[in-house]
């Protein structure tokens, strides 16, 4: 096996790249659909770009039914794409299965997020393994290259010594011994791109950071490029080079993980890192002082809309404290937002022309008129200038 | 728990209204009927179906038998002894032509039609013309060929001479009235709800479990019967009648009870009976004379000496089913007697084991050990077939396979399927079977089904009259053409002596048993039953006779 | 059914994620043997276990032939005879052992047949989804209402000639309907776990995924659904036999009833003649079922018996464990306040 | 400080007995007050939901409380031991003093009923007196209470939206205004912007009504936050307890410390995250002396081999407590 | 009620896939009635009327199998089954008519009756588990694996007979005619008492172990959980959230299982001679009675098709979330 520890090609080099990726589900017929001419779909992924790079982590990060597990899949090509282009190095792809799924998968590969399931309950770790070797050529020739090729794989997702876990069940092992386990089995394929659809979601808290760092290390030390699937939008901070926010199917927001965090451009990012629980908020006389302060700005009662008939327009207008009659209708492109370069939103409040034209928070009947004026354009100065900028 | 209140206060209710409406209930009579009036009749047929068409096979009225208590023949045969002369009923004479080809018969003048309509030599004519116009009535297969009425009389025309089949034309057509009839538009469909005839009883009452006759008011041509009223029940099954007739609840029926002396006359010793007398049609094994070694007449006839009938008559038919056949000759007793020819007179059946050794030596078969071999050294082996189901014959077939066991002939017994089993038989594709042959007035349906050449068919080929055996034995064709076609007494017992001399010689069948006519009765209530001491007709309820033995009962004790 | 999971059966011990790796990985294989354990699946086992011993060896150890007639016509049981004779004076003990090699059989090729059938379209049907699915589960429910034994019969009845295999054969082809639905649903649920999934992204084949990640799973269902059908199979035949419709050339335990029955052992109090059959047909019955039940506490250990309900306690109370009602063992300390009923 | 309401003492809950028993929760001392939240931190298997299903005895088969006390003090009347009341005591107890939230919502409500089924028969049951206009008219309010439009009382589980089911659950919980809310894990299965709006309106109502709030989650990121003491588990014991500020601040025990070294922070500098190495540990086969031993990075002689007291730390500080022998009063000094 | 639509476009192809396999059934092996009619009167009908009986029945009629199947289903639509051999010429239709409603009281109250005991015992079962009701598990196991018919001959054996007041076979007294009176129902109550408990035994440990068993897993739902916190009654607890719960699969179980059970039943009714559908079919089987065999056939899996649209009908109003539009 070949596992390389160092890398041929030049460090961010990008390997994969989704080009206007769009899925819709079928919905299941109803009998009074046989009559509408347009069929019911889920609008899971609409229009998603973006490019992973060698020896870099992305994060996708997004509330339950934001499709980003979606576009793990897209990605890994186990569903088929509406629409959009995937480019393996340049290269545009679509394999359907048999050999050009396979050797697809040798450089793509995708890490679930629930260990307890990713397992197979009947095989031994053993079996997993030797599995994806065999698949992808990577067993060698004799049973000791094997052995090898499995003690290697084990050690290299610190499961040592070998011997102690390769014939156990994946009942008799941990939450993270079998992440790690599921992450070896992903190796075995010696792939370019991990895709980890929230790798430690479903593990304890003290186990996760050592999980999401045996990622890291991969990251570095196999030069592998990783798209970070998560809904904790501090470890994206904390882990990923860059985040990617996605809403009800489609990108809000791109940019450096730490100016995506910190200096949020999109309403709904705001949202979401105001929620996100944050010690450092505490005042230490008594709990929840701060806790509603973000709360009150969503008017939607922190519902996503329904996928099947999404809003027009910007899909978070019905729950946008800053909504505008623009974003009832059109649809927001790509905006720069400008303070970093790489950082971009979807939102129109970031189009000087449309916010000198509609006052913002004026598609919002209902908000309330105690709440501040958009912060995007009065409360941070780091976006006060951003008219000017542009 | 309100669901289960709601649904008893529901039931509750339903009772009552259903029991409040009673007041003209048919039932309400049930119970006091008068024991000295009332003859209760069964059947283990199951649930009937309304229909008293009284020439349909399947009809509840033919299945019960009460279709000879309301419709009449021209005359009555008495199959216990079918050498008597005819007893005239609805005619008071018949007339057969030299060559048995027609028949002129004189109808009686005082019988009516439970209607009032006097029943004229019209209606007999009619009634066969019926018969000749639609074969699916025509259950007896009498080629008829015209019947016309002239005053009281009426002469009726057959293709074929029907020496054989005087009883099929003269008690076995029912005499129906023209006049109601003619206005049947199909007669084989029709299931006759309102049945008028000219028996002593009208019907009362019909449903799936019971048909309830009542007796005429008058015009009955004769005296009318004691019996009032009668009830023919069909029980469910075999087990439900038995229980019935145990317990007296039904007082004649004809039914196989296992093991009857216990089941059955036990039960009331004094009054239970069973009378079973034979009639001219036999059971037993039919033998292939065309598979090697059985195409050996004397492999045949050694085989007939060793089968107990006895143990038959006593374990398989339970004693009482298949009446015993005792004479070499295949004819039962008493109704062949009168037939058997000189040189078999008083020549039993005996169980012969030493006897059919040797002449199975003689004959050139070597008994090695417990196996017999043939002449060319072969272990001679038998398969021996029956429906699977049909558990007295199975029962006897594994009586032969011991009895065979002895003269050192293996036996396996196949129980076929049904289905298999008749078309294999009829085809010839068989080792040996049990099978009955027909019954007649005279034994010339016995040899007929056994013997007859010219039914003789390719193995394969279906021959569903007879011979399944494929017997080819030129005298013995002769014979039975000879019989049926005489046209003097002398010819036709010169035929029948030789048919039995082929037979025994022969043997293509062992019979074993004789078909019967009996029937399980009770002397309680009603007396007068034919027995062996006055053996005036058949016992079985749905026969002809049945109105002939209602027509003698008399209330016990009187 | 899915049984949603409970937040209760993530604190309850033993559940793996505790679990340390094993040092000595034979214990983890003991694990799928692990039913025979069950009471109820042991003793089904050992039952069933003794009636294809009697299947196997019946014949030879029978001590009569079946067929053989004797002068001890209708005979109650005695030492010569174990449970009496026939009306023939056969053997019914030798028909009961020789009759054990007919339904056995019977039971096993329709098991498979049905299990066969019932994996290949089920499992098809679950994992392809779509329009075969549509079809491969409107087939199967097809099969599930029509009244099965009338089926059996009037097919049974119409073929001539109907032997062991035969019957096998038309029970097996009408009986996979329930396993398939049931295979069916599990797969529709198999499909969708991710170590399936896990597997199509690693680049499995289809077959092999079918074969050897989702098929062994299915396992205990597979047992269970193969168990259900025999027991299934065992009746009917028995049944056709009962009532005369299949082949009777072969002994079984239907064929002695059916003879019972048609001379009228009942009316002739001959109950040895029924019993020992009937009774043979219900322990086999149970045996299956409580193999099945072994399953099911197997697949679902929820449903065990509850084992000890009633728990004596130190200071000699009788606590009972009871959903909604913990109960508490030891005695508590003198509480610092009356008991009395709690004012809302 | 205020008064307590409900007092665990010495609760131990096993899975099983004798000598299969597993001890779940071992010797549990814990003091909630009466309005506070407390917040009670763990990992699987810690024993956190154990507890809170222990103390209401809504334990299912095999599990059994085999020891202690719970203590609740009602507002009026002499204090009740919940452990010793009977079952009609109990069931009077449940819901009208001591309220519960689970985790799952969904699994929560009866998916065959209407929630105005689920929400009056509550009612009806602790208030059998009360009319059903008025049960009717509670039941809106408390919808309103969690900000759920009153027309929802006709809908059936299915048809609402995880957040909607878990405020309907709240509002469920507080619809005899009981003294103590047990929250297990109420907002797990909830997105971060949800959880943070319910969490919000719990607080306020908290303010309005003035019940205690037991809350246990594996967050301890979100406790911190939202909760005026905390107590973290672990291996079925608790190990610190002291108010939210000062354990953020200042954990004392090592298992607390590589808690909040485990979650990354939003905002602020990027921290070191250290993480704990290892498992948790086997509640069938438990370490001796400190269960967190195994994996303490400063473990030292006697933390193998004797259990350490939960107490007040060696700085004495009367709030906390914590059971370490690092900071035991009475421990050996680390070598 | 599109869940309702659909169960009933599923339900008509289901009837047409029985009535076309009903067609197809006898014409694949065409069988002789009339030997069957004959070797069933061994001897008594001579083979001379064989000719006769062929003509009676119509067997001659030479048709392609397409134009069969066309002339069945319109003959179908008229609700004409055809005509019996066995009580030719009644119509099947008669005949079926004259055992259906035996069956229907018997079979079909029993099997209610056996569901809803055997139901509310599992509640029992499943809710109290180690309670008396638990510890006749084995015992109903074993009843239930003993086949019909035999339980029906040892129940003959044991309670029947002359004498006894259970009469051993029939649906009523012979001689008595079918009338709502006070001679008739008593009569009919009495035949039916026998069979029915047979059937109750046999087929209600069934429902007592899915029912216990759904009880048991229902019983460890959160919800469940939240009740007993909620500190409801013992009584409302277990049957307004756990037993309503657990309900549901077994409701749906019911009418899956109706096919098996009719089947089973049926043999009662030939054990027991009761004069009802499934003692018809045996006569029929026996007969080589096809017209009779199909009709009845067709009868039964319609009657099934129904009751499991019932039993559609009932879940659609005891699960809320089938609703749904």
């Amino acid at each position: 096996m070949t596992l390389s520890e160092s890398a041929a090609a030049p460090v961010d080099e990008v390997v994969l790249e989704a080009v206007g990726l769009t899925k819709h589900f079928p919905v299941r017929k109803r009998l009074r659909d046989l009559f509408s001419r347009t069929p019911a779909v889920v609008h899971a992924v609409d229009d998603v770009s973006f490019a992973l790079h060698r020896g870099r982590v992305t994060a996708l990060v997004g509330e339950s039914g934001s499709g980003k597990s979606t576009v793990a899949r897209l990605l890994a090509q186990i569903y088929p794409r509406t629409a959009g282009d995937l480019r393996l190095h340049g290269t545009s792809t679509r394999v359907r299965g048999g050999r050009p799924f396979r050797s697809y998968v040798r450089r793509v590969q995708l890490i679930l997020q629930d260990p307890f399931a990713s397992l197979n309950p009947v095989h031994t770790v053993r079996y997993h393994l030797t599995r994806s070797l065999r698949i992808h050529g990577n067993a060698g020739r004799s049973a000791e290259d094997l052995e090898q090729a499995l003690a290697k794989l084990l050690t290299r997702v610190s499961l040592t010594p070998p011997e102690r876990y390769l014939d156990a069940f994946p009942h008799e092992l941990s939450g993270g011994q079998r992440q790690r386990v599921a992450i070896a089995r992903a190796l075995g394929a010696d792939p370019e791109v991990l895709l980890a659809d929230e790798p430690v979601s479903m593990l304890d808290v003290s186990i996760r950071l050592g999980v999401l760092n045996l990622l890291q290390d991969l990251k570095e030390r196999l030069n592998i490029a990783i798209l970070y699937i998560t809904h904790d939008i501090a470890s994206a901070r904390y882990f990923a080079d860059e985040t990617i926010v996605m809403y009800a199917g489609r990108m809000v927001e791109g940019g450096d993980s730490e100016i995506v965090t910190q200096n949020s451009a999109h309403p709904y990012t705001r949202l979401l890192t105001a929620s996100a629980p944050d010690p450092e908020r505490i005042t230490g006389d008594g709990a929840g002082a701060g806790i509603d302060e973000a709360a009150g700005k969503d008017r939607g009662q922190g519902e996503p809309p329904s996928l099947i008939s999404p809003p027009a327009g910007c899909r978070f207008h019905p729950r946008c404290p800053h909504a505008m009659r623009r974003c009832t209708a059109d649809l927001p492109p790509r905006l720069t937002v400008g303070d970093r370069p790489g950082h971009w939103t979807a939102c129109w409040l970031y189009d000087p022309a449309t916010v000198a034209a509609d006052a913002p928070g004026s598609a919002a009947p209902d908000a309330d008129p105690a709440v501040p004026p958009p912060p995007a354009l009065v409360k941070r100065e780091d976006t006060a200038t951003l008219g000017e900028a542009r | 728990m309100r669901t289960r209140q709601l649904l008893a206060v529901a039931l509750a209710g339903a009772m009552a209204t259903a029991l409040a409406a009673c007041g003209d209930s048919p039932n309400a009579n049930k119970k006091n009927g008068q024991a000295a009036t009332v003859l209760n009749v069964g059947m283990p047929n199951g649930p009937q179906a309304e229909n008293n068409n009284p020439f349909l096979t399947t009809s509840a009225a033919a299945s019960l038998g009460y279709r000879w208590q309301i419709f009449e023949p021209l005359m009555m045969w008495n199959p216990v002894k079918p050498a008597d002369p005819f007893k005239p009923w609805l005619a008071t004479k018949a007339e057969w032509s030299a060559d048995y080809t027609s028949v002129k018969v004189t109808i009686r003048d005082n019988a009516t039609w439970s209607d009032g309509q006097k029943l004229t030599a019209e209606d007999v004519a009619f009634t066969y013309n019926l018969v000749k116009k639609y074969p699916a009535l025509n259950d007896q297969g009498v080629p008829y060929t015209d019947a016309t009425a002239s005053g009281n009389e009426v002469t009726i025309k057959m293709a074929s001479p029907q020496f054989v089949n005087q009883q099929k034309v003269l008690w076995r057509v029912p005499i129906v009235p023209k006049h109601l009839w003619e206005k049947i538009s199909d007669p084989t469909t029709d299931a006759v709800k309102q049945p008028v005839g000219s028996g002593p009883y009208t019907l009362k009452s019909f449903t799936p479990a019971s048909t309830t006759l009542t007796v005429r008011d008058g015009g009955y041509w004769q005296d009318l019967p004691k019996v009032k009223e009668l009830r023919f029940t069909s029980y469910t099954d075999n087990s439900a009648q038995t229980t019935a007739l145990a317990n007296g609840e039904s007082e004649w029926s004809f039914v196989f009870i296992p093991n009857y002396q216990t089941v059955f006359v036990a039960k009331d010793q004094e009054h239970h009976k069973v009378w079973a007398p034979a009639i001219l049609g036999i059971h037993g094994l039919y033998l292939n004379t065309t598979k090697k070694p059985f195409d050996d007449p004397a492999l045949r006839r050694a085989m007939n000496m060793v089968i107990d009938r006895e143990d038959i008559f006593t374990t398989a038919e339970a004693g009482y089913f298949h009446p015993l056949v005792k004479s070499v000759t295949g004819l039962p007793s008493p109704a062949g007697d009168s037939f058997i020819a000189p040189e078999f007179k008083g020549q039993d059946h005996k169980v012969d084991l030493e006897g059919a050794k040797a002449l199975l030596t003689g004959a050139g078969y070597k008994l090695d050990g417990n196996t017999l071999k043939d002449k060319t050294g072969k272990a001679v082996t038998i398969k021996l077939t029956d429906p699977a189901g049909w558990s007295d014959y199975q029962t006897s077939l594994e009586i032969v396979k011991d009895n065979l066991s002895k003269i050192g002939i293996a036996a396996t017994i196949d129980k076929a399927n049904q289905d298999a089993w008749f078309r294999n038989v009829e085809q010839g594709n068989f080792e040996a079977t049990f099978r009955w042959t027909e019954g007649g007035a005279t034994p010339y349906d016995i040899y007929r089904t056994i013997m007859d050449g010219r039914q003789l068919k390719p193995i394969g080929t279906a021959s569903p009259a007879g011979n399944f055996g494929r017997l080819n034995n030129q005298q013995a064709t002769e014979a039975l053409t000879a019989y049926a076609n005489a046209t003097d007494e002398a010819a036709r017992t010169a035929a029948m002596n030789t048919l039995q001399k082929v037979f025994v010689d022969q043997m293509p069948m062992i019979p074993v048993g004789a078909d019967n006519i009996g029937g399980a009765y009770s002397t309680k209530n009603w007396t007068g039953w034919p027995d062996d001491s006055n053996p005036y007709g058949a016992m079985q309820p749905t026969q002809p006779n049945a109105l002939d033995v209602v027509l003698h009962l008399k209330p016990a004790g009187s | 059914m899915t049984i949603s999971p409970s937040s209760i059966e993530q604190v309850i011990p033993g559940q793996g994620a505790m679990a340390q790796p094993s040092a000595a990985p034979g214990r983890a294989k003991r694990r799928r043997f692990r039913f025979i354990a069950n009471a109820k699946a042991a003793t089904g086992l050992v039952i069933l276990g003794v009636y294809c011993l009697f299947a196997v060896i019946g014949p030879w150890v029978a001590p009569h032939n079946p067929d053989a007639r004797s002068g001890d016509v209708l005979q109650p049981p005695s030492t010569a005879h174990w449970f009496g004779t026939t009306h023939l004076g056969q053997d019914i003990f030798s028909q009961i052992l020789v009759g054990a090699r007919s339904v056995m059989v019977v039971g096993l090729i329709a098991g498979v047949l049905a299990t066969i059938l019932s994996i290949l379209i089920g499992v098809t049907a679950g994992y392809l989804g779509g329009a075969a699915d549509e079809g491969l589960s409107a087939m199967s429910n097809v099969f599930l209402v029509i009244p099965a034994l009338p089926l059996i019969i009037i097919v049974t009845s119409i073929v001539e000639q109907a032997s062991d295999t035969l019957v096998a054969l038309i029970i097996g082809c009408t009986s996979w309907a329930w396993g398939a639905r049931v295979l069916r649903a599990q797969t529709l649920s198999l499909r969708r776990r991710d170590y399936v999934e896990a597997a199509r992204a690693t680049g499995e084949r289809t077959w092999r995924i079918i074969l050897f990640e989702i098929l062994p799973n299915l396992t205990a269902i597979i047992a269970s659904g193969f168990v259900g059908t025999v027991i299934f199979a065992v009746m009917s035949e028995i049944t056709l036999a009962f009532i005369g419709i299949s082949s009777v050339s072969s002994w079984n335990w239907g064929t002695i009833l059916f003879w019972a029955q048609g001379q009228q052992a009942l009316a002739q109090g001959a109950w040895w003649w029924f019993v020992p059959a009937g009774l043979a047909i219900a322990l086999l019955g149970t045996a299956l079922a409580l193999i099945n039940f072994g399953i099911d506490e197997f697949v679902s250990p929820r449903l065990r018996s509850a084992g000890k309900t009633r728990i004596r306690t130190a200071d000699g109370r009788t606590v009972r464990m009871r959903v909604g009602f913990t109960p508490v063992l030891a005695p508590s300390r003198p509480v610092p306040a009356p008991r009395e009923e709690v004012a809302p | 400080m205020r008064d307590p309401v409900l007092e665990i003492r010495g609760l131990r809950v096993d899975y099983g007995l004798g000598d299969a028993a597993v001890h779940a929760v071992r010797d549990v001392d814990l003091t909630l007050h009466r309005g506070e939240v407390l917040g009670l931190a763990g990992e699987s298997g810690s024993g956190k939901s154990t507890l809170a299903y222990g103390l209401t005895r809504l334990l299912p088969p095999p599990g059994v409380v085999s020891g202690g006390e719970v203590i609740y003090h009602p507002v009026d009347g002499p204090p009740v031991d919940v452990l010793s009341l009977s079952p009609a005591q109990l069931r009077a107890f449940r819901w009208a003093e001591a309220s519960i939230v689970f985790q799952g919502a969904m699994n929560s409500l009866n998916p065959v009923h209407k929630v105005s089924t689920q929400l009056l028969d509550v009612i009806r049951a602790h208030e059998p007196r009360s009319t059903a206009a008025g049960r009717l008219a509670r039941a809106r309010e408390l919808l309103k209470l969690v900000g759920i439009s009153a027309d929802r009382l006709h809908s059936y589980p299915h048809q609402l939206s995880g957040g909607m089911r878990q405020r309907v659950m709240i509002a469920m919980a507080l619809a005899l205004e009981p003294q103590v809310v047990i929250m297990d894990e109420p907002t797990t299965a909830l997105d971060v912007v949800m959880q943070r709006q319910i969490l919000g309106q719990l607080a306020e109502l908290r303010e309005r009504l003035g019940f205690a709030v037991l809350f246990i989650t594996h967050d301890l990121s979100l406790l911190v936050e939202f909760s005026d003491r905390i107590a973290i588990m672990y291996g079925g014991r608790i190990v610190e307890e002291a108010p939210a500020a000062e354990l953020y601040r200042r954990a004392l025990h090592p298992y607390t410390d590589g808690l909040l070294h485990s979650f990354p922070a939003l905002r602020g500098p990027r921290r070191e995250l250290t993480g704990i190495p290892g498992s948790p540990p086997d509640l069938r086969a438990m370490p001796t002396g400190c269960a967190f031993h195994p994996r303490c990075p400063r473990a030292f002689t006697p933390c193998d081999a004797e259990l350490p007291p939960l107490g007040p730390p060696g700085d004495d500080d009367p709030r906390r407590a914590v059971a370490c022998w690092l900071h035991s009063a009475t421990a050996p000094a680390p070598r | 009620m599109r869940f309702l639509l659909q169960r009933v476009a599923f339900y008509l192809f289901t009837a047409w896939a029985a009535i076309t396999l009903n067609f197809f059934i006898p014409r694949l092996v065409p069988g002789d009635p009339v030997q069957s009619l004959i070797s069933r009167n061994q001897g008594r009908i001579s083979a001379d009327a064989i000719e006769s009986l062929r003509v009676l029945f119509g067997l001659d009629e030479n048709e392609n199998v397409w134009e069969q199947y066309l002339d069945y289903w319109r003959q179908l639509i008229h609700g004409d089954l055809g005509l019996s051999f066995t009580f030719f010429p009644a119509p099947v239709s008669t005949v079926i008519g004259d055992s259906l409603p035996w069956t229907v009281g018997l079979v079909g109250i029993t099997t209610i009756i056996s569901f809803l005991l055997g139901t509310a015992l599992g509640v029992g079962a499943g809710w109290r588990r180690g309670s008396w009701v638990d510890g006749l598990l084995p015992a109903t196991t074993f009843l239930s694996s003993i086949p019909y018919f035999w339980l029906g001959l040892v129940a003959i054996a044991l309670f029947a007979g002359p004498g006894s007041f259970f009469p051993s076979s029939g649906g009523y007294e012979p001689g008595l005619v079918p009338a709502f009176d006070q001679y008739f129902i008593p009569s009919a109550i009495q035949h039916s008492i026998l069979p029915a408990a047979t059937i109750l035994v046999s087929s209600m440990s069934g429902w007592i172990l899915s029912m216990r068993n759904m009880m048991v897993t229902v019983s460890s739902e959160d919800y469940i959980t939240v009740a007993h916190a909620k500190g409801l009654s013992e009584r409302r607890v277990a049957l307004s959230y756990a037993a309503r719960n657990a309900l549901l699969p077994n409701v749906s179980g019911f009418a899956l299982s109706l096919g098996f059970i009719v089947g089973g039943t049926l043999l009662v009714e030939i054990v027991f001679s009761y004069p009802g559908l499934g003692y018809q079919l045996f006569q029929a089987v026996g007969a080589k009675d096809y017209p009779l065999m199909q009709g009845i056939f067709l009868i039964i899996t319609i009657s099934v098709l129904v009751a499991n649209l019932l039993a559609d009908v009932a879940y659609l109003l005891l699960d809320p979330r089938t609703r749904k539009s």
